[in-house]
């Protein structure tokens, strides 16, 4: 065994794909020498040299197209996106290309897009969006967040060995999180598959990427009070492992759904709706939401704490629900 | 591909384009096209030039350009008409069409949003050492995209064997390229790039696939990108139903008397490679060819619609 | 009284704010001569001269860009996106800055952006797309999609007037409609009130832009069979209305929400949880939605008419929901 | 802005700029903030250029553009701690920041986000027939971004008073300019546009001040936008915390020997403007200031939480 960081894990995961797949390279901004904004391909550019361990100029569009243009042609890229919020730079070639090669054009596009999402560091309303939003509703594209060490690289295998475009999201404030792991890689781990943190018969609370350990936080303070909620992690967003949640949710008959962007318009919106469509007449009270107000994240930290859910207010909503 | 066969190949398109029109004219099929009448020489001389494995991507005016690529015009005419026997089974319609076997790699009904894939084709290619030169067709509308820009840069950073051609055929939909581009040689905007580049008369079919095999031997040698602009007409409207108020017809006259076909039998002639009567037939051979095309496509059965939602996914 | 069409409503509405108001101008591609791609802006050239009825390149993001800029320093620019599958270039601009100016830089942009949405004319993948889900989780973008000749004036005349960004949704199989009006526009409406186009007990339909019509008909082919069906048109989608949801969710107990664009992660799904979370008790069956497949939207005739929800498959949900 | 103000500003930024990298050092602030030092006769010398009326946008380093236009340290360093009185009361943070009552359209964390917001000022400048510059600062790894050439080509053919001004600081991040722009001269690219430009020592303060003065004249008498290059070199890290291990300790001492404040006070003694006595006393000045600014900030209370949602719209 040994320990081992999210940031650390993603490295040997895509070392891992480099080493074994001629087809693999990378693209970003400064993620050779730098290493990545967060360090993720920090040590890579030694290794596998300047072709495939690629920085780019500051042009999202044109990298990204590129990338989506050798993926059809048989590459395997590997694209960084410094913070998420620049990613709709590049909306146009995801939403119009990428997401359409296979369905209109029936050619493959192996394509992973990795970018980092989330607040709680202060960087401001254009550096801590959470916009995953902006394609959970465009058929075609994948997305995927893990929460946990071993699930970032169980899901990146599967996004590597894949044939349709992954946009890979991982946030700020899991990359310095540890776990005990075996050498070597965890095995792969096919998307769409939940995962339940924790079992509980009081309430469910599905969440996804940062804040999948607020709410593990949330539910020990819950058991600490006699109310045992169970925790899912989504793990990927589309697919949507509507199955689990349903069979939770028939369980507990009382869900709560945690998203850290603004409420309006998110991604909890469709898991609610999974959960009622299949489970209404096992609801003992209705679905709530939790999720930051309808603002922009401001940089100030007590403004940025007020928006963004946490374990008290995970509690707090789940003390309601099961009331 | 030999004089003969571009000549066919010009006839080919030019007899498709004309039947699409009165297709939509007839309420025949529907959705929307762009033809490209006019601009034969481009699509044939680059055509005639390309080596099989290299790459095209194409544009949302792209009939000519997957048909010199050797599309078959049935399957592309059925793709038209929405049939299962077109060439994405309906799905794509005439602004997106691909065919990677035959290295045609997508008209794109975003204006310039094949640009970055083109390099991409040509980043793998380098990546994986073939001799694989991809050419990024696109219009003086395009230019001003910025995609457009950042793509030269990459292209010229990373040298890679990516020949961009720019269709400029004077307008952008009903604006002119005087009043969509601040300095009207799209070629020029290669110099700040170190990109090589020329300007061709493009409807000189001769003219074009020169300049296009001189471009992608560039390319191909690992010399990087290179800017081809090649200066045509679009005598069709832009899309159809166009009722061209942005020009007048004296322009399109004079543009006429310059048209691309005309001009290569001429030389054909000229040059003792063809008789009259050969022309004639030739030009019997490709009115029929479209008209087995249009049979073929109207025959053909429509895709099923209860698997429509399949094939999001591998 | 006079009849006239959703598009010649526009182009009023546009004409008395050109004249009305020195500070508005429009800006997009071919909207001079051309009158743009669906005819909204035939004539305003010859009327109000280039400089005020500006036709762009093809550059979105520059555009888009450019009308935030102006707006922030007084003009009034209304933009026109020829597709809103385009919109995916400005994406950037409209996220990042146009959706911040307000709540971060506590200044006023009074930008409105019409565009085109929808499928129904075999245009495919590309030119097809209602693509609101984009802007609909963006706190600071208000969205609205008017469904009738005189809401779009009204509303429009309520975007020209207002002081931050409007996306302005036009459906393209609305452009034809027509309506009996009085000669001059239409009063202006506020944002925030959804229409009840029709009343009944028995089912609620929520619709907004080209699916009304469809829930309208969808409504009237039920009358016939008995079932009194209530259709409300959203308007606006941000801001919500979800006073009159609730209300009449309560009064009906069985809602269908109706959306255009594919099921997953549309806007159909806020408007389901806005339901349940305020009336989840008045339900007496779960609400429903009904999308297109999670697909894009394919270019054939019969593929394309298998996607888009219509007054058929709109009614055949609402039995199954009165069942 | 007479010389001697102009050494004040220059002071007041390199003195904040070293209070930043201080206080996020000693986590008494936090989030991100990139720093200017070393670029501080760019911001001066174009504040001591333009008219009150002028609007200027900026980028994510932009508290010396800020400051040089006329920013209170105080309001300024509070944004940075994240406080009521902070330019935008907490809610922008080091790289949003913006006060149009003094012209100053904006820090953006965009890199080249703000570029044809720049444009949209100039055009509304000439839409209401104002006198008003509209002048854009944005980095060499700004001059990749699409939008960059899409601008350019707008306020050509539209003949916009807007002034481009390249701070070309050799890097972005960690990429050198080489490495990020296929052709080294930023100017250059103005020649594709028809655009008049012209590139200058960004460590000059006079030559900055001289050239800024006239792209803006060449804007405001109706001539066009301008791109101007200086340039410069970022002696701080890209952001705090950076190890810059991307370039190597003697370059930077090397380009220490170039920097716009001791080369300024060199001609300022030359031309017996001041003396050395004058200088420590600005000096001494200045650091008293950004003590106040800190101080200011330190003691100013919180936003307030509870109306954090409000104010999305009007
Ligand atoms: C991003 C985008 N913007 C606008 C359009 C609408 N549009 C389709 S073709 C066209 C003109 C393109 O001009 P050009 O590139 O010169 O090609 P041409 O039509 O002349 O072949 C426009 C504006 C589009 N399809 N995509
Ligand atoms: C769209 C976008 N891409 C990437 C970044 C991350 N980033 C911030 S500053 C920067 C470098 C910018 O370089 P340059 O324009 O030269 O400005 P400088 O930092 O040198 O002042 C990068 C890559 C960003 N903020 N926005
Ligand atoms: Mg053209
Ligand atoms: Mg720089």
């Amino acid at each position: 065994m040994r320990t081992v960081t999210y940031t650390q894990i993603l490295r040997e995961t895509l070392a891992d794909a480099l080493r074994r797949d001629p087809r693999v390279f990378l693209m970003g901004e400064d993620i050779g020498t730098y290493g990545g904004a967060f360090g993720v391909t920090r040590g890579l550019l030694q290794e596998f040299g300047p072709e495939r361990v690629r920085d780019t100029p500051i042009s999202e569009p044109a990298f990204v197209g590129a990338a989506i243009g050798a993926a059809a042609a048989g590459s395997r890229p590997v694209v960084e996106i410094m913070f998420m919020d620049f990613i709709a730079l590049a909306a146009d070639q995801l939403i119009n290309m990428a997401a359409k090669l296979r369905y209109v054009y029936g050619v493959s596009c192996p394509l992973v897009v990795r970018t980092p999402i989330g607040g709680g560091r202060g960087y401001g309303a254009t550096h801590s969006q959470s916009l995953e939003r902006l394609f959970t509703g465009v058929p075609g594209l994948q997305i995927v967040a893990p929460a946990t060490v071993s699930d970032a690289s169980a899901l990146l295998q599967t996004a590597l060995a894949g044939a349709d475009p992954v946009i890979f999201l991982e946030h700020k404030l899991l990359y310095p999180l540890r776990e005990e792991l075996p050498e070597g890689l965890p095995p792969a781990l096919p998307f769409g598959r939940a995962r339940v943190v924790c079992e509980g018969r009081r309430a469910t609370i599905v969440a996804w990427s940062g804040m999948v350990p607020q709410a593990e936080r949330a539910a020990e303070l819950l058991a600490a009070e006699g109310i045992q909620a169970e925790v899912l992690d989504l793990r990927t967003l589309v697919p949507l492992d509507t199955e689990t949640l349903v069979a939770s949710a028939r369980k507990t008959g009382r869900v709560l759904v945690v998203e850290e962007g603004p409420r309006t318009g998110g991604f909890a919106a469709e898991v609610a709706c999974r959960i009622f469509e299949a489970a209404h007449d096992s609801l003992d009270a209705p679905i709530r939401r939790l999720a930051a107000p309808d603002c922009p994240l401001p940089a100030a930290r007590n403004l940025e704490a007020a928006c963004l859910p946490n374990a008290e207010s995970i509690a707090t909503e789940v003390r309601a629900l099961v009331r | 591909m030999d004089l003969l066969t571009c000549h066919e190949q010009m006839l080919t398109i030019r007899r498709f384009e004309e039947a699409v029109e009165r297709l939509f004219r007839e309420g025949r099929i529907g959705g929307t096209a762009h033809t490209c009448i006019g601009q034969e020489a481009v699509a044939v001389g680059t055509a005639a030039a390309l080596q099989p494995q290299d790459a095209v991507t194409s544009t949302h005016r792209g009939h000519g350009h997957f048909l010199a690529r050797g599309a078959e015009p049935g399957r592309l005419m059925a793709e038209l008409f929405g049939r299962a026997t077109g060439y994405l089974r309906g799905r794509g319609g005439s602004q997106m069409m691909m065919d990677a076997s035959i290295g045609f790699y997508g008209a794109n009904g975003i204006t310039g949003g094949s640009i970055p894939f083109a390099v991409g084709l040509a980043l793998d290619a380098k990546l994986r050492g073939t001799k694989r030169v991809a050419l990024c067709f696109f219009g003086d509308g395009a230019a001003s995209q910025g995609v457009f820009h950042e793509t030269l840069n990459l292209a010229a950073l990373w040298k890679l064997p990516v020949v961009f051609l720019c269709e400029n055929n004077g307008y952008a939909m009903s604006t002119t390229a005087s009043r969509s581009l601040a300095h009207p040689h799209v070629a020029d905007r290669a110099t700040v790039y170190g990109i090589a580049s020329a300007q061709t008369d493009g409807n000189d079919l001769l003219a074009v696939r020169q300049t296009v095999a001189d471009a992608l031997d560039h390319a191909r040698c690992g010399h990087g990108p290179f800017l081809l602009e090649c200066r045509t007409y679009r005598l069709s409207g832009h899309s159809r139903g166009d009722p061209r108020e942005y020009r007048a017809r004296d322009e399109e006259t004079a543009a006429w008397q310059r048209e691309p076909i005309a001009r290569f039998e001429a030389y054909l002639l000229a040059q003792k490679l063809a008789t009259d009567a050969d022309l004639t037939a030739r030009h019997a051979a490709a009115k029929a060819r479209i008209e087995q095309a249009i049979q073929f496509a109207e025959e053909s059965p429509l895709p099923d619609a209860a698997s429509v939602a399949q094939g999001v996914f591998a």
